[in-house]
């Protein structure tokens, strides 16, 4: 047997629609199940790559992680079509997670579209270990596109969602009722993923008057730091230098980006 | 099964299944997936003398069967290898192959000077066939004078075996093997990546942020065997073939078109265990198809060698 | 919506859908499962002035997401060509591009010109770049100087539109698709096969009987549409896009890259109307994409094209 | 729709193990059961290229045909899986089969390992057709990869099974069969398919003493006579010429032939 071979092989004991087009699979394995939220999956499909999927949620007495994802291409759409007790070969848990928050210190998750399911994670599993209950920000397209609300509803923390075409919640996307949030918090902690456009305006709305921590998607080869596909630009000793997505991040601090 | 392959210079290696460069990163990178320490070798990531900062991303797109990269050759510079990644590999039996890389052949020189006499360095395999950067790289490898120019520089400056990295985008790859074989190499690695492009068609703009990439995978196993085929036949240094390797069979295919050795790169990313795999079955692939050493495979399929027909177990002479 | 194409010396084709060369025949042989009359054009198998034998068989090999073929331009020759095929393809208001082949530059004019002002034959393809013979064939597509010296000789010939067929096996395919610019050339066709090689591991031997072959389908699209991409930029004449197309995104990723229209080959033998079915799909593709007409997209991805990236549809401008 | 297009698809439906390693598929198709035994289907699978096989029967009256298949390769192993109901896509019926027997002159069928089914087919059309009964000799390499026994037992036609290690029948390959029979027989029809050297031999006995019709495999491409993939060496006009086994054959006469 290969080394950690019986790690690589997860079975599914759930598979549930999460939203129109989105998937959820929940996997049963001891070690993904020890994973930090904003660290990810790197999911073996018929493709010649793996797809890096971050956890949706993260059980680890129950030995069970969550893959939520929206149905875009050839390995989600082979992904969606599996069942229960299918076998999934995965390697994971990979990348640099979010630091649990300063107990002290407001914070505020926000997600959009597939961005949502790691901070579901990060605040099941952070939440009774903060003084102040976050608030969450959940954006997307259409309403239904929304995922994870009912699971954060269940958790009862503040939730506000914001939908592209006003189909749902507070019409636009999460900037507003963020800046409003910032605006009334000082020293805050945010907690982000999404789509790159809104990372960047985030970044720029937070820099100088919060900690921000952006978990960031790239196209990926190896997903283990390997093959220096996975880089963004960050600030290095003497300007700009490339890191990697899936071993320097996922989850990278405002102020280290260079976008 | 005896799997060792001798090559010139004293470089011997225990299995001829090398980790190839640019898809292994230094070594410790997969070690949690992957026996490194039953690997034959380890070609590491191309290093030049001071560290480039490699292509805008993104840096690689799944093509059918293939993968293109643009990574540009990233890295940190010979030193930071050598103090850094150098003493995790020296653990193991594995070879360590370091791909140089240069911007001028006086930069080939430099990063192989560097390294000559290091514990714990085997082999230099120069990379003169890099299609992901502007200066330099490819160019080395697409014309027979600049290749020349090159090993003899890195001859000059190391003790160490050294192989040449062929590129597949050229006419004839047999006249610059040839021109890298009079100037003092010991063996030619091949193939480098084929120059592809895709576009992003929700973008409208080429899929790579380096425009075009190297095409690597199952998709080139054709290409590949053919240029080892053919160089194999215009030099009498050895060759270690590579592009595209997915399974044990191809392995065999490699060696039957007169590879010594092999090199196994993008399908680690699918399976990081797939090179353990390989060697483990080795033996017992070779012994179903009657063949009882490496040296019996090598080379069975190009022209003039007796045997290259496996008799049909039933005769039907009437 | 309107998909017809204008191309030079009044070259018009109902929509850009090509047959390729080599994988439809003479027209005929596919009627039973494809609606010829539909197609924008046949390039119909490659024909000199008196008929070659071909290469001996084992002919095709399946390769990863590819396929390797040694036919060697077996044909009837020019004159059964126009006697038994031409007729049938009269029927259709399909453009017919007969591919013209030669041992040498007098065999490529007497073929041009037996062919010239025939009823039917709406344009001529050179093929310079074929892999599969040995004499002439691809070494025409493989020298600058050749090249041009076939293509002048087939423009002394005709008044037929011409395009001339680039071999991808080539350091700088540009160079050749400059020298037929040059030379009278009124289109670039790209690609033709890459050539490779399989080895049967269990004959211990080159797979194809003609030993190494060319390499099409999926596989070979990046390479493909790399070329496509310099050559549009590097002549002035339209070029028509080829290689491993499967799907109607891929002709939005050829047309892109700078292809006028584009040829469809290995797939057929998979799904033979998968032609018919691409030219169908491809009104609501575009549109769903916000394209109204194929001038949209024809080079869309070059440098320099103003609105290269689709905008985003939301802003996070803050 | 596009041309033909009802004629590609074809249900399952039956499957059953014709012996070790091999299946046998029974399909639904008015246009398949309209062929002549010796034509063959070309069948998509996972792979670049469609696998041709031939008949192992024909049912006009039911509309059914049967392709069987060992097990060799990729598509084959896909085939292997495929379940009643599941549908093929298929074209066919392809190539030229074999003439109808002369119904006064005697005829013999000999088949190679997966080279039986056409012979199978072939026998079940034309036995009520023909005066003398035919002889049918199959081989294979050992006795559990004897196909169709059975079935021609049931026809009730005289059957003699070769193989190569002696586990079933008569030792050795059927050429000592054959022999015999070509001598008992003046104008014999001979019927063959197998592997290339089989049908060489066979070609070499009846030369210039009986008909012999062979029933050729080659590596194919389109299946339909456009790329000329799928050549054998013939007797043409001036030397050899290179003809299709797919149109022009896949049965050609002994005689036409060049190896
Ligand atoms: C760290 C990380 C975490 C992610 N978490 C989630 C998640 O929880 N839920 C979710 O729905 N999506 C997530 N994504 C995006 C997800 O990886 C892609 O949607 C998915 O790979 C698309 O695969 P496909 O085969 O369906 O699409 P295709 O377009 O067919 O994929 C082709 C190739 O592009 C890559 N690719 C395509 N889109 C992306 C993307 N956005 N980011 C990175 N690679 C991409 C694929 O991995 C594959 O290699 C994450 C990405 C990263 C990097
Ligand atoms: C006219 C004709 C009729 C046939 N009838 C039968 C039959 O009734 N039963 C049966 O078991 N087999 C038959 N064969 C052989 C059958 O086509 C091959 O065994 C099958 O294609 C192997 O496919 P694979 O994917 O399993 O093997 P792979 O080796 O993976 O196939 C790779 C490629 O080689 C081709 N190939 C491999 N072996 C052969 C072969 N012997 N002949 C032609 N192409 C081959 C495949 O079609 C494919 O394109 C016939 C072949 C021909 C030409
Ligand atoms: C992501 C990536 C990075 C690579 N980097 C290098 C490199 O630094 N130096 C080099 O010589 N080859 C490099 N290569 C080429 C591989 O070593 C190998 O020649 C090629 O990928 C073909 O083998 P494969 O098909 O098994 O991957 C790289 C390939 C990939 C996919
Ligand atoms: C079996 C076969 C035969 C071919 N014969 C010819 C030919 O006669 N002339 C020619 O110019 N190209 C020939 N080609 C090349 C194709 O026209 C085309 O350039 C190539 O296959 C790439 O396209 P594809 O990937 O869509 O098949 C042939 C290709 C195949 C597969
Ligand atoms: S994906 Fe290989 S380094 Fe990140
Ligand atoms: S397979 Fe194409 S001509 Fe026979």
């Amino acid at each position: 047997m290969a080394k950690e071979e019986q790690r690589l092989r997860s079975s599914i004991v759930a598979r549930t629609l999460a939203a129109q087009g989105h998937v959820e699979l929940i996997l049963e394995s001891r070690e993904l199940s020890r994973a930090v939220p904003g660290q990810f999956a790197h999911v073996l499909t018929p493709g010649m790559l793996r797809r890096p999927l971050s956890f949706s949620r993260i059980d680890p007495e129950h030995n069970r992680v969550g893959l939520l994802f929206q149905v875009v291409g050839s390995g989600t759409a082979w992904l969606a079509e599996r069942q229960t007790n299918d076998v999934l070969d995965v390697l994971g848990p990979l990348g640099h997670g979010f630091p649990a928050p300063d107990p002290v210190r407001p914070w505020v998750l926000v997600g959009g579209g597939v961005g949502v399911p790691p901070l579901f994670a990060a605040t099941q599993m952070w939440l009774q270990h903060t003084i102040s209950t976050p608030q969450v920000i959940i954006g997307a397209r259409t309403g239904a596109w929304v995922v994870m609300e009912n699971d954060f509803k269940r958790l009862g923390v503040p939730l506000t969602v914001t939908t592209d075409d006003g189909s749902q919640g507070q019409p636009g996307n999460v900037l507003a009722p963020l800046q409003t949030w910032l605006d009334a918090h000082r020293e805050g902690q945010v907690y982000a993923c999404g789509p790159v456009p809104m990372l960047q305006a985030i970044r720029r709305l937070a820099l100088g008057r919060a900690t921000a921590y952006l978990a960031l998607e790239q196209r990926m080869g190896c997903g283990i730091g390997a093959c220096l596909a996975c880089v963004v630009p960050t600030v290095g000793n003497s300007g700009m230098s490339y890191r990697r997505v899936c071993t320097d991040g996922p989850v990278f601090k405002a102020e280290e980006l260079m976008w | 099964m005896d799997l060792h392959v001798e090559f010139p210079r004293g470089l011997t290696l225990a299995n001829p299944v090398i980790a190839a460069s640019g898809t292994f990163g230094f070594g410790p990178e997969y070690s949690r997936y992957v026996d490194v320490g039953a690997l034959g070798g380890i070609s590491v990531k191309g290093v030049s003398p001071k560290g480039w900062d490699g292509n805008p991303p993104p840096r690689v797109w799944e093509t059918p069967m293939g993968l293109l990269n643009s990574i540009g050759l990233q890295n940190p510079g010979v030193d930071v290898f050598i103090q850094e990644d150098l003493p995790f590999l020296r653990q193991y039996p594995t070879k360590v192959i370091v791909n140089i890389i240069g911007h001028t052949v006086e930069e080939y020189r430099q990063v192989a000077e560097r390294l000559n006499g290091l514990d714990g360095v085997h082999a230099l395999e120069v990379n003169i066939s890099c299609p992901n950067i502007k200066q330099g790289g490819m160019s080395f490898g697409q014309d027979p004078d600049q290749a020349f120019a090159v090993m003899q520089a890195v001859r000059g400056a190391t003790d160490l075996p050294v192989m040449v990295k062929l590129s597949p985008n050229v006419t004839f790859p047999g006249l610059i093997a040839q021109a890298v074989e009079a100037a003092g190499a010991d063996m030619i690695s091949a193939i480098n990546t084929v120059v592809g492009l895709a576009i992003d068609i929700d973008r409208r703009r080429p899929a790579l942020g380096g425009v075009t990439g190297g095409l690597s995978g199952p998709a080139i196993k054709p290409v590949a065997l053919r240029i080892v085929y053919e160089v194999a036949q215009q030099v009498r240094i050895p060759v270690i073939g590579m592009g595209g390797i997915q399974k044990t069979e191809d392995v065999l295919e490699f060696l039957m078109a007169g590879a010594s050795a092999v090199m196994v790169g993008t399908i680690t990313f699918q399976h990081p265990d797939r090179m353990n795999q390989i060697i483990n079955q080795l033996p017992e692939v070779m012994r179903s198809r009657g063949f009882s050493s490496l040296q019996e495979i090598i080379g069975a399929a190009l022209p003039g060698k007796a045997d290259n027909t496996a008799e049909e177990e039933v005769s039907y002479e009437s």
